[in-house]
């Protein structure tokens, strides 16, 4: 126990394992789709061909993952970044939109997580109401927000930041609101007996008591909010951004396309959490948090 | 060594509080009735469960009673509580996790609004009367239970209450610290005046600083003997303690836990 | 306590005003064209009912039926006066109902529909979400204690786990659709993929939370692995567990909608959303986001219930 | 100083709606003293929601859809129709053994809802086939954006256009003489599709009219630049789609298929009698939840076409 | 009274240990050498902070030394672990706050597999030991810190191990129930001839309950003085306390404790 382990020695192996895994997938589900390709062509071929032909279709029921990797090198190196082909532009955009929705949301979950734990009225009367708010499905309403708003003449990067404000500040709010109550009874009595205002109480307990709890929201929201970046994009008419990106994948069957901007997306978010996680690291350390 | 004049600072009449439980009530307190002066050093001592976190919350406003009647210098105790009239030992440390052990300390003082310089200037004081100096930047898990005990007790003296309620503050410490810093309590409450209320399981501890030993009995929590320890004096040495007053009053103490406590086989 | 009392007597009060404004704004003079009076009357009524609330909110009550009471009608009558809003609003201004219809209209529809309704939900409710969020949850329960017991797959697995839950689901829909078909099945599959996560890492988050002393007395015993898991590690973790569990409890519900419009059948919530809106029947697509925020919410109460009963010991719920 | 219009168009940028983006491309628009402005669709944007929101000034729609609006209260009026002929077909795999519209008994068919569903249902209630999963009818799915459903065999037919999903269908490998088609056309089932749709009320005004008449004429200056030259106008597409996801092969197929489909005559005038046709095929789709109910009155206009004229 | 002639139940030479906190090493145990043999109670005594908790743990392989040897029954500690040698009483009581009280003194229990009858009625006898009847099914919360610490030595005791490591057990306890249950130990101990280690801040408990007293110095904890007091006996009353050799050992423990201490004021 004394010797700390990395991980990125079992990342790999499970990685390995999993890349070996997919190829085997591919296989089979491929099989079918280029037995019948090859049946329609008239054609006979022996099992090799097949077997290749299965890692290397156009449209895969699932694209092996050297073709996504190629996918990806093509449209992120293989064309000019400031071209509309270029994935990191849509990365680009998709990411505007989450940074401003992750922004708005967790501004909006911590406003009303403070408001929640301070005033009575809105403990009792709003949490209900936040947690319904949730069961609403987003992708239905999501092009009545964007048309609401396009008609009072909000567009672009806007409308999907709401969206995926909406999306994200509900665990900022839960979590929030859990650790700001998460201070013993003990540790709340010593500031009774200091008669200290609820401002010093929140300041001085509340608030760095609930850190580590905003924390793993706000890891959640963050994904969440590219989520639903990626969800605005798609009833704008799949303009530009990752969305569209797999919008106009799925829409002309462009399976690896698909895949690609899944693992561009996923990247990015990957990326957004470390990002969150070592601001968490560096706030640990000062707040003195015993090491695991 | 004045008799003194003025009200008392704790008034207790006819006190009660019952603890609702899911399986039925627990009768903590049960018609306590209890005055105590200014500058008097009050201790507390019965059987374990038998109320006296309850009775010290009860005054610093912590608890409600369910009955009777409580005034903390002359007023109810929520007033005394938001007029800031007491210091609080707690039985646990209850040190804030994210902070250092200076800062802890230095934490009353920031809600109280006191300068930078002259929060560390204080807390430096106490954490030396504490000998916790060269732990300043350590944070609470980094110490051992009897040093975050120290540290606790350091931060309820770093804002220099009148009235300070002790919750077994030396029950994680050794002999010699406990010496030490029951004479340095001692000290203290002769030079400032201060009025204590501490509780304590240690017979002799009640016996070697109290100017009043309050005995109470097994739940539910009643006063069962108060014994005036003023023969003894205020300026007290260590060595009091072989003296024959002191023993005597010791055996009465002695004698009253016994009383009311259920083994004596 | 008797300076909340007013609340008793304001709460009837902005009650009977409120329904009195719902009859002017129908009157066909004032819907659509409601003039100044009228919208001023309706601030004097939001303050009314802010401080209705705000005084039911901070009475404080001997008697637990009465408490109880009290903790049920404040979010309820704060949720009535949105609805209120609502309607006063739309009606009032004469909003078109394509754009947002007025509850009414939605109420109506919705007990007209009842009988769609009841297939849309037992299609996307009852097979696609709770078969989902069954394999979903009980998968990743699964694998966080496998993750556990094997350190290399934690330490292998977690960085991979948290790089696939930011996949969108919005993606994995139309894969799941071309693999498992149009039917339920692959709203369920969309739905295990969108649960599995937040229980893997929950799980693993809790059964980490143990402290350090009462892992020491397990140790002392040298108590098995799984027996200090079923003791120990377990009921700490029960507190994340169900975290995950009411996390879900709403995702499902959304994963298994939203996936429906990559293609289904022609019965679901997802797929009547879908083409009421393209027909303009917004009526009929917010009777179906209604029984979805039923339909959620209970889920998510239900599991909340079940929580504060498994863990009552938890110092969330004590007092 | 130019007049501003916005045009909501049905679905994402594409060569479908190649017209428009010529005339922007080409200047034709600004001529006309036009500022325009282009939104491009999804899957998931109703155009009557978003003109009755005040988000455009004319949309492209379909007329079931708009008359669909039209009688849930949005009077949306047709000013302008620039396609003549319905794109929709269905398409079926020839090895199921399907040849004829009576063999599509108890078979699964892929159809698009979002209100494209009405010409199908019309069709089925001409063939006497139920489309509610009862015995001795079709079983209905809701057909996602591609032709999966067909290749995956999950459908044994799908719908297709024949300017778009048809030719994705051939590129995935199929010959054409491996599947079967039932263009709507030919069974008697066809609708209008892409028209111009304003609001009515909107229409009272004259320089409003006078506006749109410009527009609906610099865009007809694009239809015609289209067919003339359909490989620069799908090149013209291509700079226009900002997701960079559309080919170059794709979209000049397209640009032929569509350019098949235009009016060539009545230069986007709408023929009262294709109206009336629409209007009859949708009164007889049936079901519980007809299209329309009754007879649309005032769903066209000519006072745009006319007015420029 | 044998003395006993089988191998040492603890065998320590040159043991050390250091934590790595951020700011520096805590040098908290430092060349540390004792045999202990069977049969034996040894208190350990000290400052606060000098590493008796330390090496309570490192004995019962809650902690990793940094150097030295160590043996617990001839074998390593791990391995003393896993055969169930041992059981401890934390200083803090660490009952699982899911469980309740009775609950809570069966979980040794069932760990090992006892049936669900004997748990019972030994878990009932404890209760009856630390005085903690008709509080079974009461949770932890609801009981006082003494209460909880008492369930905590009933739960170390429930599966009468052959050597108890208990650390300040008593600590919040009040004089007569440490009395009481001083005694219960004590007979305990010799009814059973466990071997107990056991930490305390009580110069009077130390001497009254050991065979052998050891008096730790400040950080890093060393031994300074190892003090037999078998003189007094096995079988000892509470009045002993007042016997010349008792109060002889009490001196030297107390010199020892002073010598090693930093306040000599
Ligand atoms: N929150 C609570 N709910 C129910 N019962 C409680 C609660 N807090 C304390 N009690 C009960 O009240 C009684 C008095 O408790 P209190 O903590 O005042 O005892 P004490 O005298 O301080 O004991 P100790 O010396 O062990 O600290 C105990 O029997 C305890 O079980
Ligand atoms: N996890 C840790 N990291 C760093 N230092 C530690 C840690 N645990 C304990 N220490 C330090 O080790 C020293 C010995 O601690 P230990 O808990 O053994 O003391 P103790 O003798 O039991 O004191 P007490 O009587 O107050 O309980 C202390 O100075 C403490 O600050
Ligand atoms: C979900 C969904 N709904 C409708 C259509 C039909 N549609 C609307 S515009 C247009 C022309 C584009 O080729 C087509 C086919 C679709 N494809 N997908
Ligand atoms: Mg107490
Ligand atoms: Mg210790």
């Amino acid at each position: 126990m004394l010797r700390r382990e990395g991980t990125t020695g079992p990342v790999l192996v499970v990685v390995l394992v999993i890349l070996a895994l997919w190829y085997v997938a591919a296989i089979f589900m491929n099989w079918q789709g280029v037995t019948d390709a090859f049946s329609r062509a008239g054609e006979q071929h022996t099992t090799g061909e097949i077997l290749l032909g299965t890692l290397d279709q156009e449209r895969p029921v699932l694209p092996a993952p050297h073709q996504i990797v190629a996918e990806l090198k093509k449209t992120v190196f293989g064309i000019a970044i400031t071209s509309r082909r270029n994935l990191l532009f849509h990365a680009w955009v998709t990411l505007s939109s989450t940074l401003l929705g992750f922004g708005l949301g967790a501004l909006l979950g911590i406003v009303l997580a403070v408001l929640i734990v301070h005033v009575k009225t809105l403990e009792r009367s709003l949490m209900p109401w936040i947690i319904s708010s949730q069961t609403i499905p987003i992708l239905a309403i999501a092009p009545i927000i964007i048309v609401v708003l396009g008609s009072i003449g909000i567009t672009g990067l806007f409308p999907k930041a709401i969206i995926s404000a909406y999306l994200c500040f509900f665990p900022i709010t839960i979590s929030m609101v859990k650790g700001l109550n998460s201070p013993d009874l003990i540790q709340r009595d010593l500031m009774r007996t200091y008669s200290a205002s609820g401002a010093q109480i929140f300041w001085k307990l509340r608030l760095p008591a609930s850190l580590s709890y905003l924390f793993a929201g706000l890891k959640v929201a963050v994904a969440i909010s590219l989520v639903g970046a990626i969800v605005g994009e798609l009833p704008t008419g799949a303009q530009a951004g990752l969305g569209a990106r797999l919008l106009a994948g799925s829409y002309y069957g462009q399976t690896i396309q698909i895949w690609a901007a899944l693992f561009g997306a996923a990247i990015l978010a990957s990326i957004l959490v470390a990002i969150v996680s070592s601001v968490e690291r560096i706030v640990n350390r000062r707040m003195g948090v015993r090491p695991a | 060594m004045k008799e003194p004049a003025s009200p008392p600072v704790v008034a207790i009449k006819g006190l009660s509080l019952t603890y609702e439980a899911a399986d039925g009530p627990v009768y903590a307190l049960s018609n306590v009735d209890l005055q105590i002066a200014e500058g008097e050093f009050i201790s507390f001592i019965g059987p374990s469960g038998c109320g006296k976190t309850t009775l010290l919350r009860v005054i610093a406003d912590l608890e409600q009673p369910t009955g009777g009647d409580i005034h903390v210098n002359g007023v109810g105790p929520e007033e005394a509580r938001l007029r800031r009239d007491y210091g609080f030992v707690f039985q646990a440390p209850a040190l804030y996790p994210w902070r250092t052990i200076q800062k802890n300390i230095e934490l009353p003082l920031e809600i109280f609004g006191v300068s930078k310089a002259e929060r560390r200037e204080k807390a430096s004081k106490q954490l030396e009367l504490v000998n916790l100096k060269g732990f300043e930047n350590k944070f609470p898990w980094q110490l051992s239970g009897g040093m975050q005990q120290r540290a606790s007790i350091a931060r309820a003296l770093s804002f220099d209450p009148k009235l300070l309620l002790m919750d077994e503050p030396f029950g994680a410490l050794d002999e010699i610290v406990r010496d030490h810093l029951n004479e340095q309590l001692l000290k203290l409450w002769d030079k400032t005046g201060k009025t204590v209320l501490f509780v304590t399981h240690s017979i002799p501890e009640a016996v070697f600083l109290s100017s009043k030993i309050v005995v109470m009995s097994p739940r539910p929590g009643r006063i069962i003997d108060i014994i005036d320890a003023s023969v003894l004096g205020r300026d007290r040495t260590l060595d009091i303690r072989e003296t024959p007053e002191f023993l005597k009053i010791a055996h009465r103490v002695r004698e009253g836990l016994r009383a009311g406590h259920s083994y004596d086989d | 306590m008797s300076a909340n009392r007013h609340a008793l007597i304001l709460t009837p009060l902005a009650i009977l005003g409120c329904l009195y404004a719902l009859y002017l704004v129908h009157r066909p003079d004032v819907a659509g064209q409601a003039g100044l009076a009228f919208w001023a009357f309706i601030v004097v009524l939001w303050l009314l009912t802010g401080f209705a609330i705000s005084g039911l909110s901070h009475l404080k009550l001997k008697q637990p039926v009465a408490r109880r009471a009290i903790g049920l009608a404040v979010p309820v009558l704060f949720g009535a006066f949105l609805f209120f809003l609502w309607e006063v609003i739309v009606i009032g201004a004469g909003v078109p109902s394509v754009l947002m219809p007025a509850p009414s209209a939605i109420a109506a529809k919705f007990s007209a529909s009842l009988p769609l309704l009841r297939d849309d939900f037992f299609q996307t409710f009852v097979k696609s979400v709770l078969s989902g969020y069954a394999m979903g949850c009980l998968s990743g329960f699964l694998v966080a204690i496998i993750a556990d017991r094997v350190p290399f797959l934690r330490r292998g697995l977690l960085p991979l786990g948290n790089f696939v839950s930011a996949l969108p689901v919005i993606g994995i829909a139309p894969i799941m659709v071309m693999w498992f078909g149009f039917d339920w099945p692959s709203k369920a599959a969309v739905v295990v993929v969108m649960t599995f996560f937040p229980m893997l890492v929950n799980t693993v988050t809790g059964l980490a939370a143990v402290g350090k002393l009462e892992r020491d007395l397990m140790h002392s015993y040298a108590a098995g692995y799984w027996r200090s898991l079923l003791k120990l590690r377990l009921p700490v973790a029960l507190p994340f567990i169900f975290n995950a569990l009411k996390i879900n409890s709403t995702l499902a519900l959304i994963g298994a909608i939203v996936a429906e419009f990559f293609g289904t059948p022609i019965v679901g919530m997802g797929f009547r959303i879908s083409i009421e809106v393209a027909r303009m029947s917004l009526d009929m697509v917010w009777a179906e986001i209604a029984l979805a925020a039923i339909a959620g919410s209970a889920f998510y109460g239900l599991v909340a219930l079940i929580e504060r009963g498994a863990t009552f010991w938890h110092p969330s719920y004590r007092t | 100083q130019a007049d501003k219009v916005t045009i909501q168009l049905k679905w994402v940028t594409q060569a479908q709606f190649a017209g428009y983006y010529v005339a922007k491309d080409k200047g034709f628009y600004k001529e006309a003293g036009l500022d325009v402005t282009i939104k491009p669709g999804g899957p998931d944007i109703a155009p009557p929601q978003v003109i009755a929101g005040g988000g455009a000034d004319v949309v492209v729609d379909w007329m079931p859809s708009a008359l669909a609006a039209r009688e849930k209260g949005v009077p949306l009026v047709n000013i302008a129709q620039p396609f003549k002929k319905s794109g929709m077909m269905l398409t079926c795999r020839a090895e199921t053994g399907i040849k004829t519209p009576q063999d599509l008994k108890g078979r699964t068919l892929g159809v698009w809802f979002s209100g494209n569903e009405y010409p199908f249902l019309a069709w089925m209630a001409k063939l006497g086939l139920k489309t509610d999963g009862s015995a001795g009818g079709v079983k209905v799915l809701k057909q996602g954006f591609n032709v999966d459903p067909l290749i995956q065999k999950q459908a044994d037919c799908i719908s297709t256009m024949t300017y778009n999903e048809y030719w994705q269908v051939i590129d995935a490998g199929f010959k054409p003489e491996q599947l079967v088609v039932f263009k709507y056309e030919d069974q008697g089932v066809a609708t209008l599709e892409d028209g111009l749709y304003v609001m009515q009320d909107k229409l009272k005004d004259p320089a409003f009219v006078t506006k749109m008449a410009k527009f609906v004429a610099a865009s007809q200056k694009g239809w015609d630049y289209m067919r003339q030259n359909p490989d620069e106008a799908a090149t013209i597409v291509l700079d226009n789609d900002a997701s960079g996801a559309q080919t170059e092969k794709h979209q000049k197929r397209m640009a032929g298929e569509i350019a098949k489909l235009l009016d060539t005559s009545g230069k986007g005038k709408l023929d009262p009698a294709d109206f009336d046709r629409t209007v009859a095929i949708l009164l007889s789709s049936g079901g519980d939840a007809p299209v329309i109910t009754k007879k649309p009155e005032g769903a066209w206009s000519h006072a745009v076409v006319d007015a420029k004229m």
